[in-house]
């Protein structure tokens, strides 16, 4: 699957203009999977707010096959962080992580799940839920309109539509060498135990000189 | 359900829900720590059980955990746990300017965030002896009162969703309010961050189409309310479920600070438009909605026939909107200091008494930044509320209440 | 009769259903990535850099004067002032970083940009895989030229030209004004024996040249000319001045 | 209503002895407070609730400020007799160091009579060991939650709060983060936009000098 394909993407729209559907396993694989992302009923914060915007009328995230908010993380696919994640709260953020089973997908939906946003200097506020689970899609804003958050479900689908079943970069769920739990923090005296997931969480050192 | 004029004495009528609390016969009260509602030598009394609601919550209300211990399914204890938002406001508060944590307000109530920016400039205001111009006033007035709208008509749905509903209350309530999120929109440039009032009045002046489109929206909102009430308040199940479900007994509610429409409902008809009249407000004629139960369901009248008053008031202010600037051109709000003491200031929210604690030590930051939720000290009584009820029935009375974590934990 | 209200919420629910057929009022669905809202005028996103001209880099009215920086309230401005050969700061931001993924788009910084360089955007479409690279968003990215400015805020950009317009003809009505009262100088210190030392107003109409070069009369004077130095430096002798915020 | 003076004497008046110091605040909000010795503090709470005159029923906001230690410098001019006779004016500076302490304050207002604010305060002795108030929840409840709040943030000890616990932080947590010497834990590892103290911060995590990292900046 990995060689390039025999007919190319203009030919094999060209043919399903005219009826002929040519699809690989591969394909009708991703493609049931990336339009049946069924979000957890999880909010936070605001944000939270703009995502129940996106599932009511006017934007109607059940044209994306994304209308069926799961109460059960079992159920889920799809968790979207939407709203600040303090760290009294990250330790269950992390747990209804693990028990969402695989395959499942991460949104950090505004600026507080991505960073910290607006509060990242606070005492209680955890910088960015990556520091504990992995993220595939950020949307910034505080809140990012529901078009955005729809334009990062769109973003999500692609993501879930290019990623293929076998090799290196196959899904986390069809591997067996990577473990899909991740440790979930205690809470400690001054602040989380960890603070960090090191294996999950690597900024780039960004050296920024003296203010004149 | 009587609908009084606030000039009425408040009804102090009514015995306490949970009888065994009194707080008149105990001067020193504390908060009613649980009683088993079965008889303690019942053959069949099985084992209390403790049950932890959240912080993930399936019902509608952000990162609030309870933690309930059930005789059956009765509730015997139940204490709430925040914290899981809190994001340090104060703190931050503090370390920022007095016109940068203007943004921030925003974020406590996030469901009504121009009540929070009123608030939060009507404190600054005492605190430095500055005054809004009058057009600004009137200006705060229709924003504000569109804000209660939209909080109440949000929490409408949100409560239908406790009940059960799945839903289907808060699509409408959700297009409504997509509606007026469109005014603030073009007023104030986002959909829920307004960031609109300003030390001295605010930041754009509405145009005149803006205040026709805003006009016109208001005044076909009693339709929409009158299809709202036809869909929801006459249905049985509904009043199966609310009337007599979490009662609360005025003395309670004075005692523990309660505010807004949960105070109202209890009877007592204290409203801080009418009691402060701050900014132009005694220049409107409208009426304060009372209760006589304090039950759920009027908990719930509560916010629809504040929404009919709201509409009067904004009928009113759009009549009356004076020309004029819509700041005062000495406003002082960049590298504002004030001089060294303190104040606090209140308004009326959508969910009770938003006030706002500030001390100045004559620098460009508060020394103290204080926010007084309504939201948080409204759940002081959510487990008195509770006491006796089933499980499913606290869920409703946390729905009643109307909390925003945002500004319950701050 | 039981059950009456549910009868009567279940019509009111028919009528929104057959209704959504023919109301628009009723269906207010868009069909986002296909259809989209009109954003009103004043929505507001996230901040750019308006630039002037053709080059994006060189026209930016930006000056580097930190302002922004300081009064943003979650601090996700970052600004390193250019400097010449010399070492001594240009008018212009060297590094000009913002972090949308800290950004509250709350429009502060606008408010206190005394040169109407920065601007609220409307783009709200700029989820990323990555955080820390794709999120920041560099000088490049966040220059926009005027013309973009007037397509997304007509109103509000055409106000800003005519206001940036005014200041300038002010300011060089101020440069010329001085420019002869500096000559009137020259001309009495060259009559009188002792040299005077230069005159207020042309420090105060420069001052960018100021803290480094003191007062070289030739090079202090502005020319009457628009040239690019005046240009930038004409709205700064109208603007207020710069607060003293230390935090 | 009354002004902050009569209410101090009809305290006084009632309770002789008590030990009831008027606050003035400067601003121009001019709320004036009243604080109060730790001692009747509840007894007095309790009449000011109950007075029929006053009948302060409703505590709206409970809150906790803390005031740490500092240098006060004052200077005054004494005159000092100088050798020879006369008498000059010398400008001396005394330092004095301004006990730190924590302190609790309640906003109240009436809702029988709709009036208000009446602000009263207590203060601990210090900041350290002596951090204990009493609480003032039996007599509103509407303080539980606020009292506790106080006690999570700022470290004050309220005696005969039914249920004092932390309510913000977690159980675990030791430190009182509203104080103004808290310090913060350092997760300072990515901060692509550092001014001021930030930065000072985010330069704990940077690499040695010397080694590969872009100095100026740029990515």
């Amino acid at each position: 699957m990995s060689e390039a394909p025999a007919i190319s993407q203009e030919e094999r729209d060209e043919l399903r203009r005219n009826g002929i559907l040519l699809t690989s396993l591969e394909e009708i694989y991703n493609w049931g999977r990336s339009n049946s992302v069924w979000p957890l009923q999880f909010g936070l914060a605001c944000c939270a707010i703009e995502m129940i915007a996106a599932t009511c009328s006017r934007f109607d995230i059940a044209r994306f096959g994304a209308e069926v908010f799961r109460p059960s993380p079992r159920q889920a696919d799809l968790l979207i962080v939407s709203g600040t994640v303090t760290k009294k709260m990250a330790p269950q953020v992390v747990r209804i992580w693990n028990q969402m089973g695989e395959p499942k997908y991460c949104i950090a939906m505004g600026a507080c799940a991505i960073s910290g946003g607006p509060f990242k200097q606070g005492y209680n506020v955890l910088k960015g839920i990556d520091r504990f689970i992995p993220v595939d899609i950020y949307i910034p804003g505080c809140p990012p309109r529901p078009e955005a958050l729809l334009n990062g479900l769109i973003q999500l689908q692609e993501k879930i539509k290019s990623q293929h079943l076998k090799g290196p970069d196959a899904p986390r769920h069809l591997r067996d060498d990577v473990d899909c739990i991740y440790p979930v923090p205690e809470f400690g005296e001054h602040d989380l135990v960890p603070p960090k997931n090191p294996n999950l969480y690597e900024p780039p050192t960004l050296v920024r000189p003296d203010k004149p | 359900m009587q609908n009084e004029p606030t000039s009425s004495a408040p009804g102090l009528a009514g015995t306490p829900a949970n009888s065994s609390f009194d707080i008149l016969h105990s001067p020193l009260g504390s908060p009613q720590q649980g009683a088993s509602v079965r008889e303690v030598n019942d053959p069949f009394h099985g084992d209390l059980l403790e049950v932890s609601m959240g912080p993930h919550h399936p019902s509608t209300h952000g990162v609030f955990r309870m933690v309930a211990t059930l005789d059956g399914e009765i509730i015997v204890k139940l204490k709430p746990v925040f914290g899981y938002l809190h994001r340090n406001h104060e703190k931050l508060g503090e370390n920022t300017t007095y016109l940068a944590s203007m943004p921030y307000t925003d974020r406590l109530d996030y469901l009504a965030g121009m009540t929070n920016n009123w608030a939060y400039a009507l404190a600054v205001e005492k605190l430095s002896g500055q005054v809004a111009t009058e057009r600004a006033e009137y200006v705060r007035v229709i924003v504000g009162e569109m804000m209660r709208i939209v909080n109440h008509c949000c929490l409408v749905g949100f409560l239908f969703n406790d009940l059960g509903t799945s839903f289907t209350p808060l699509l409408y309530a959700f297009r409504e309010r997509e509606k007026f999120l469109d005014l603030f929109e073009e007023l104030t440039g986002t959909r829920m961050m307004y960031n609109y009032q300003r030390f001295g009045g605010c930041r754009v002046d509405p145009t005149p189409e803006w205040l026709a489109k805003a006009k016109a929206l208001i005044d076909g909102f009693p339709r929409f309310l009158d299809e709202y009430e036809q869909f929801l308040t006459g249905n049985e199940i509904m009043l199966a479920r609310t009337q007599g479900v979490g009662r609360l007994s005025p003395e309670l509610a004075i005692n523990a600070g309660i505010t807004g429409p949960v105070l109202r409902a209890t009877g007592v008809g204290y409203d801080i438009r009418k009691v402060d009249g701050y900014g132009v407000y005694p220049r409107f004629d409208f009426r304060v909605p009372i209760g006589d139960h304090g039950d759920t369901y009027d908990r719930y009248m509560m916010r629809i026939l504040e929404m009919r008053e709201s509409v009067k008031i904004l009928q009113q202010a759009f009549r009356d909107l004076p020309a004029g600037p819509i700041i005062d051109p000495k406003a002082k709000n960049r590298g504002l200091r004030p001089k060294a003491g303190e104040a606090y200031g209140r308004i009326e929210g959508p969910k009770g008494e938003i006030g706002f604690y500030l001390i100045s030590d004559g620098s460009t930051n508060p020394y103290r930044y204080r926010v007084r939720p309504p939201s948080f000290i409204n759940l002081t009584v959510l487990e008195d509320m509770c006491l006796g009820h089933s499980v499913a029935d606290a869920v409703v009375i946390l729905g009643s209440i109307d909390i925003v974590l945002g500004e319950v934990d701050r | 009769m039981l059950g009456s209200g549910i009868i009567k919420g279940l019509a009111v629910t028919a009528k929104n259903f057959v209704g959504s057929f023919h109301d628009p009022e009723r269906l207010p669905t868009v069909e986002y990535p296909e259809k989209r809202l009109t954003l009103p005028e004043a929505y507001r996103s996230f901040p750019f850099l308006v630039f002037d001209g053709e080059n994006a880099i060189d026209g930016l009215r930006c000056v580097a004067c930190k302002m922004c920086e300081n009064e943003c309230p979650p601090q996700c401005i970052y600004i390193i002032p250019e400097r010449d050969e010399k070492g001594r700061p240009v008018k212009k931001p060297k590094v000009f970083d913002i972090d949308l993924s800290v950004c509250m788009g709350c429009q502060i910084c606008v408010e206190v940009c005394p040169f109407d360089s920065i601007k609220m955007d409307q783009v709200f479409e700029v989820a990323a895989t990555n955080r820390f690279e794709g999120l920041i968003a560099h000088r490049e990215m966040l220059a926009k030229s005027n013309t973009y400015y007037h397509q997304i805020r007509p109103t509000e950009a055409a106000e800003v030209d005519t206001r940036l317009a005014e200041e300038k003809r002010l300011a060089e009505e101020k440069a010329k004004a001085a420019a002869a009262a500096k000559a009137a100088a020259a001309a009495k210190a060259a009559a009188a024996p002792k040299p005077v030392a230069t005159t207020a107003p042309a420090s105060a109409t420069a001052p960018a040249a100021a803290p480094a070069s003191p007062a070289k009369p030739a090079v202090a004077a502005p020319s009457p000319s628009p040239s690019s130095s005046s240009s930038a430096a004409a709205p700064m002798a109208a603007a207020p001045k710069p607060p003293a915020t230390t935090p | 209503m009354q002004s902050i003076e009569q209410i101090r004497d009809l305290i006084v008046a009632r309770f002789p002895g008590a030990e009831v110091t008027v606050i003035q605040n400067p601003g121009p909000a001019a709320q004036h407070s009243l604080l109060l010795g730790h001692a009747q503090a509840r007894d007095i709470a309790l009449f000011l609730r109950d007075e029929p005159s006053l009948k302060l029923d409703f505590c709206s906001n409970a809150t906790g400020v803390d005031w740490p230690e500092k240098e006060i410098v004052e200077t005054t001019k004494v005159k000092v007799a100088q050798p020879d006779g006369t008498e000059k004016l010398v400008e001396q500076k005394t330092k004095r160091l301004q006990p730190g302490y924590l302190e609790a304050v309640y906003h109240l207002y009436s809702m029988a009579l709709k009036h208000g604010p009446v602000v009263i305060r207590l203060r601990t002795g210090n900041r350290t060991d002596a951090v204990s108030l009493p609480s003032l929840t039996p007599v509103w409840r509407s303080c539980e939650f606020q009292e506790r709040e106080i006690f999570d943030l700022f470290g004050i000890v309220f005696e005969g709060h039914p249920d004092l616990r932390r309510i913000l932080m977690w159980d675990e947590f030791k430190d009182h983060p509203m104080r103004k010497d808290y310090v913060e834990p350092d997760d300072y590892e990515w901060e692509p936009t550092p001014h001021d103290a930030v930065l000072t911060k985010a330069k704990g995590h940077y690499p040695a000098p010397g080694s590969t990292a872009n100095a100026e900046g740029g990515m």
